[in-house]
């Protein structure tokens, strides 16, 4: 059928965050908890890596104070074994642990390399949330951007190093968020966002809470698929419908038309929203309001007035 | 005589093909086991795939209208595509939905072993992991060795060499005389290789091993085994993990048996014959991805180095490759871990004389090209690859066909009389009507002489 | 009445026609051949001098090709 | 002298053994590892730290189509080498200077003409440097009469912006109708940076040229060496020093899609204003916040009320440039316990190159190839920003 092989790597990056989690399951009395969530996650997954044989996945988690990969995992090199990605053909099996075989679910008629996958993610999500305790402060948005630059470096080796001549690796990444956008991070996710477009790596987004403006911005320019679901209780069929497809078959479907962008910038000074604003023009800073000193670059500002007169003088000065 | 001229290509069905040839109640059958179901699902056309994914949750008929509107308009046609795959593998059946509209619903067994094997649940899998750990276990590097060795005995015995050849059961034997890619003659008692058998080498090793298991499953019933659980059971191997060992509790008889073929032909490794452990090797492994015609990236890096003026560089010492390569080329030199040889138009045509065709040539040199020729593009100079085309059409200049000519008819309507009736039956290959004359083929002659005798006669 | 020869249909180039109607012509074979010349590319010939006629083109062909790499 | 290294194309092969050592086992693989590795950290260390940088850049590109470039010295020939080397020039430019602008000038038969206008659309540049491949090169160039021409649009370029030329030159001559000198000195007066590339030898009126307006005079060596002084004027230069500084005011406007409000009329948007056909009529585009003039693409400059229109990520493109990120520490693999267990941080792979690169903030390992990676593309270190700790972006802390 195909002369190339396609093989699609599926980065996950899941918002784990605690205090979102929390509020969602008592503010808004949602029966949904990070656990169901995980399940529909898990299953989604595991459709994925059902789609082909060479389909490769990752998870990376978005915590509060870090991001980590849940799977898959290094490995330490006493398993005789250098490939840590998933893949079919090579195995994460080789572990000398036998014996744990019959703890790790029951085994039943699911395909071994799903149980496997599954029970990895949720010791690793399980050691996660535990570890919470040991830190002091948590904030209420994730560090999302981390993750993404985690998963764009995971894609680049992948597709450098390891891919087999003749095999065209897709990559994409998909978000699935429910806190709030992590303002700090911003210039730290703008760079992943654009690596994403050089690499041709698609960003999905699927919302679970409040619109992400970072978010949107990402997957109209990577020309992902952005969606923020009406239910979480949803999850699952959402994922399989909107998400399951890869950017070369969805022209081919179809989905949910794009949603409007906002692609306001934030100010450097008070992180507001802004319509109209005032740029450097040595560091492209931006500001709400005439400054005649530039916060960022300590740059002096000749003061001519107000700046929009200035411009078409300067024009006029000039001709 | 005119048949030997038209070379015949190695029919090597997919998995899809291969299914659909089996009868529905088999098929049915087949999807007991969620290894199968996950083996054909990947089969499955892209949208077919998607299509199975969205219903796989829905217990009620789909209306076909419905499904119709997820696919874009300008996709019709991979559309209707998927949807006759999915009949013909009977994944769905069409069923009216309460409105009386037609729909679609997938088959039971179907949807259940499929959620099994994405959710759990259900029965374990034949045989399933060793619970214990195995005091002899053995890593990767000594599996994939192990299955190469095995494979190449094979390769070997059908090249002929000497190397190897006690590793070679009756079985397997058996299996390449069934398949027409050896043929034992009345002179000599050992099986000697068919032109089948050439194209059948310079075919990659998860090709050769999917054909050989064709061959193999062919002949599978008449050894009173159960081709079903051989099925599911090669299936689950495919889909097992490189490296992790088995057990063999809980399999039928059949499979018992059939576990003892795989071991002679190096789809599994087991340390004795009555070890109640196994483990597939990358054979096993890969056929899931054989399946799908593609090479699998397990194979060994290359060594063979072409150059434009037909030199062939290869960075070998394996008898069984030089002997590969010699199929095609001219030896000219050979070193302890390299030979040299040339392309050259006798050499290649002897290929060609044998069945073999340029493009399976070219499909070897290119499979086998040294990573420094990876890093051209095209992979094969360009000279070389229309060169060995060229020779091949050359050979093509004349095409024989037995067959009888027909001529000096009395009438323009006898002429037409017998040239329509042998156009319906199919067997008229060239005519000209102003000069009256025909040709029919040799084996149609005898229905187009008794109908002119009866006309006559009438 | 209607007459009727067994023998081979040969589809070939015209380059190719002719070479086997040249062959014809000198009995280059010992002896003729060519039952009946169909249109361009097509002609009928007796089926018992395939054998011959194929080596005769395959010297045809050697004499025509050139060796493509110094051993 | 400053010329004289790489000068002669044999001086880089003048005692190449002398790199070369043998280690114990008496193989030359790891002093061969060692030179690949250090030419891939070459190009990333050469690049410039924070200075001021003119980030909204006014460059004209002038093509020589004289008769000299049809020479086949650049294979098919110069001409076609260089349009496609400029293709990518012009793709690489608007992703690193996203509010920037550029236009194409050509010079034949002693003339010079516009083949483009200034503008931030690299799919127009690039579509009509393709047609120029089919354009017959003619007589001689003329240096004076297309920086005449570059000059007309250039000087009415505000003046915060930072204001180019850069010739590709492969004829030796140029027939000039005045004073050339006089036109450098106008050049300097307008502030504006001429860069040459020669593709045959130097001249001197270009030395002169390009060191009176600050730029940069290159005579190719060949094909790569081309590309790579190409690629030298994809990254912004540094702002000089009588450049104006100013705050300017931008909009960041909407975007709209047809189906988000029904009742909406459609409209003609402003670019698409002159065009003969519908293109441009609908109810999607960009409105200016200020005025409400529909645009169909950014960035743009409002017809209507003269502010420059961008979206955030045009901004945020650029940042990079601003906030470079910090060189790793190079670690010797062996000074390293445990070295077995160390795996690159982002890609998870076992670290077994020599050298070990470390973030000096967040202190994680990665992999060459990561580090690479890190610096060239993606810009920010995947370990300070997966850390709450070291999150915050680098511009907050400067």
């Amino acid at each position: 059928m195909e002369e190339l092989r396609n093989s699609s790597l599926l980065v996950i990056i899941l918002d784990t965050n605690p205090i979102w989690w929390g509020q969602n399951i008592t503010e808004t009395g949602s029966s949904v908890c990070l656990s169901q969530c995980l399940n529909s996650l898990m299953v989604f997954a595991n459709s994925h890596l059902m789609l082909s044989h060479y389909n490769k996945l990752a998870v990376i988690a978005a915590h509060t104070n870090k991001s980590c990969f849940l799977y898959p995992l290094p490995k330490p090199p006493t398993a005789g074994n250098t490939t840590t990605v998933n893949d079919n053909d090579t195995t994460e099996g080789g572990e000398e642990n036998a014996v744990k075989i019959p703890q790790m679910g029951e085994n039943d008629g699911k395909y071994e390399l799903f149980t496997e996958f599954n029970e990895n993610l949720k010791t690793e999500i399980k050691d996660l949330i535990l570890n919470d305790r040991l830190v002091g402060e948590l904030y209420s948005d994730s560090l999302v951007a981390g993750a993404m630059s985690m998963a764009m470096q995971l894609d680049i080796h992948r597709i450098e190093k390891e891919a087999p001549i003749g095999e065209n690796v897709s990559s994409r990444i998909l978000v699935i968020k429910g806190s709030e956008d992590n303002a700090a991070q911003y210039m730290n996710f703008m760079n992943a966002v654009f690596t994403a477009q050089k690499q041709n790596t698609v960003i999905d987004a699927c919302i679970l809470d409040n619109d992400s403006g970072l978010l949107q911005q990402a997957c109209d320019i990577t020309g992902g698929m952005y969606l923020k679901i009406p239910q979480i209780s949803g999850l699952l069929q959402y994922l399989l419908w909107v998400f399951l497809p890869d950017p070369i078959m969805r022209p081919k479907l179809t989905l949910p038309p794009k949603v409007q962008v906002d692609y306001r910038a934030a100010c450097f000074c008070h992180r507001n929203l802004i319509d109209v604003g005032y740029v450097c023009s040595v560091c492209l800073s931006i500001f709400c309001a005439f400054n005649p000193i530039c916060s960022t670059c300590q740059t002096t500002f000749k003061f001519m007035g107000p700046p929009k007169i200035l411009k078409k003088k300067s024009k006029k000065s000039a001709g | 005589m005119a048949a030997a001229f038209t070379p015949r290509k190695l029919d090597c069905k997919d998995l899809h093909s291969y299914l659909k040839t089996l009868p529905s109640p088999v098929l049915d059958r087949l999807y007991n086991h969620p290894a199968t179901c996950l083996a054909v699902f990947r089969e499955l056309p892209d949208l077919g795939r998607q299509y199975v994914m969205r219903t796989l949750f829905v217990e009620q008929p789909v209306s076909q209208a419905v499904i119709g509107q997820w696919v874009n308009n300008k996709f019709i046609n991979d559309h209707r595509y998927a949807c006759k795959a999915l009949t013909e593998l009977r994944v769905w059946y069409e069923q009216p939905i309460p409105g009386g509209q037609p729909g679609w619903v997938l088959n039971q067994t179907f949807r259940n072993n499929t959620r099994v094997a994405l959710l759990g649940g259900g029965k374990p899998w034949i045989g399933g992991r060793s619970t214990t750990v195995d005091k002899y276990a053995k890593d990767i590097l000594f599996l994939d060795k192990y299955a190469q060795e095995r494979w190449e005995c094979v390769l070997h015995f059908m090249v002929g060499s000497s190397e190897g050849i006690e590793g070679v059961s009756r079985d397997i034997i058996e299996v390449l005389n069934n398949s027409g890619l050896m043929r034992v003659d009345a002179t000599d008692p050992n099986p000697t290789i068919t032109p089948a058998g050439f194209q059948f080498l310079l075919m990659d090793t998860a090709s050769q091993v999917w054909y050989f298991m064709l061959q193999y499953l062919e002949t599978v019933e008449h050894r009173g085994m159960d081709l079903v659980e051989c099925l599911s059971f090669l299936f689950q191997l495919s889909f097992s993990t490189l490296g992790q060992d088995y057990t063999t509790d809980g399999m039928s008889e059949s499979q018992l048996k059939f576990l003892q073929h795989l071991r002679e032909f190096g789809l599994v490794y087991q340390r004795k014959r009555k070890s109640q452990r196994y483990y597939p090797t990358c054979l096993a492994i890969n056929l899931a991805s054989g399946l799908s015609n593609v090479s699998t990236g397990q194979e060994k890096t290359g060594f063979i180095i072409v150059e434009t003026n037909y030199r062939v560089y290869a960075y070998t010492d394996s008898p069984l490759k030089i002997a590969l390569l010699a199929i095609f080329c001219d030896m000219l030199y050979r070193f302890p871990t390299m030979v040299v040889c040339n392309l050259s138009r006798t050499s290649v045509r002897e290929a060609l004389i044998r069945g073999i065709t340029a493009e399976q040539i070219l499909n070897f040199l290119r499979s086998h090209a040294h990573p420094k020729m990876l890093a051209d593009t095209p992979v094969l100079p360009p000279t070389i690859t229309d060169q060995v085309r060229l020779w091949e059409l050359e050979r093509d200049r004349l095409k024989f066909n037995d067959g009888v000519l027909y001529s000096q008819f009395n009438s323009q309507a006898d002429y037409e009389l017998l040239s329509d009736y042998a156009k319906d039956l199919g067997v008229l290959v060239w005519e000209n009507a102003t000069k009256r004359v025909m040709v029919v083929t040799k084996s149609g002659h005898d229905d187009v002489k008794k109908f002119w005798k009866r006309q006559k006669n009438s | 009445m209607v007459n009727v020869t067994k023998g081979v249909l040969v589809e070939c180039d015209p380059a190719m026609k002719q070479f086997l109607l040249h062959l014809d012509e000198k009995n280059a074979l010992g002896r003729k051949f060519v039952i009946q010349d169909l249109d361009d590319t097509h002609l009928f010939i007796s089926s018992d001098i395939i054998e011959i006629l194929q080596t005769r083109i395959d010297d045809l062909m050697d004499k025509l090709s050139f060796p493509l790499a110094e051993k | 002298m400053e010329d004289e290294k790489g000068y002669r194309w044999e001086t880089e092969y003048e005692k190449t053994w002398e790199a070369i050592h043998e280690d114990e086992s008496g193989s030359l693989q790891a002093s061969i590892d060692d030179i690949i590795h250090k030419a891939k950290r070459k190009r990333m260390l050469e690049k410039i730290g924070n200075i001021r940088l003119g980030m909204m850049r006014h460059l004209y590109l002038v093509i020589d189509m004289s008769e000299t470039m049809s020479e086949q010295d650049l294979k098919p020939t110069r001409l076609h080498s260089t349009v496609k080397l400029l293709e990518h020039f012009v793709e690489e430019y608007f992703d690193q200077n996203p509010i920037s602008q550029l236009g194409v000038l050509a010079t034949r038969n002693k003339r010079a003409e516009k083949i483009t206008e200034l503008g931030g659309n690299p799919r127009r540049h690039i579509n009509t440097l393709q047609g120029l491949k089919d354009r017959k090169c003619q007589g001689e160039p003329s240096l004076q009469n297309s920086l005449e021409l570059a000059i007309q649009t250039l000087k009415h370029m505000p003046s915060h912006a930072s204001r180019e030329v850069l010739i590709i030159l492969g004829s030796l001559t140029t027939c000039d109708p005045g004073d050339i000198d006089n036109t450098i000195q106008t050049l300097k007066d307008c502030n504006i940076r001429c860069s040459i590339i020669g593709l045959a030898a130097e001249i001197s009126v270009c030395k002169k040229l390009c060191k009176q307006t600050q730029g940069k005079y290159n005579v190719i060596l060949d094909e790569s060496h081309y590309k790579y002084l190409l690629d030298q004027h994809i990254s912004p230069p540094p702002a000089t020093s009588n450049t104006a500084s100013s705050l300017i005011k931008m909009g960041f406007p909407h975007h709209s899609l047809s189906n988000v409000n029904k009742e909406e009329r459609p409209s003609m948007c402003m670019c698409h204003l002159d065009s003969k056909n519908n293109e441009g009529f609908s109810t999607v585009g960009y409105f200016c916040p200020q005025c409400k003039s529909k645009y169909c693409e950014l960035p743009v400059e409002c017809k209507a009320c003269g502010l420059t229109l961008v979206s955030a990520p045009h901004l945020a493109r650029s940042y990079h440039h601003l906030f470079p990120l910090d060189s790793f520490k190079e670690i010797p693999r062996t000074t390293l316990e445990d070295v077995e267990k160390l795996h690159c941080f982002s890609c998870l792979s076992q670290l077994k190159d020599i050298n070990i690169y470390q973030c000096t903030q967040c202190m994680k390992m990665f992999c060459l190839d990561c580090d690479l990676f890190i610096h060239e593309t993606l810009h920010s270190c995947p370990g300070c920003s997966s850390h709450r700790g070291t999150q915050h972006d680098r511009m907050d802390t400067t």
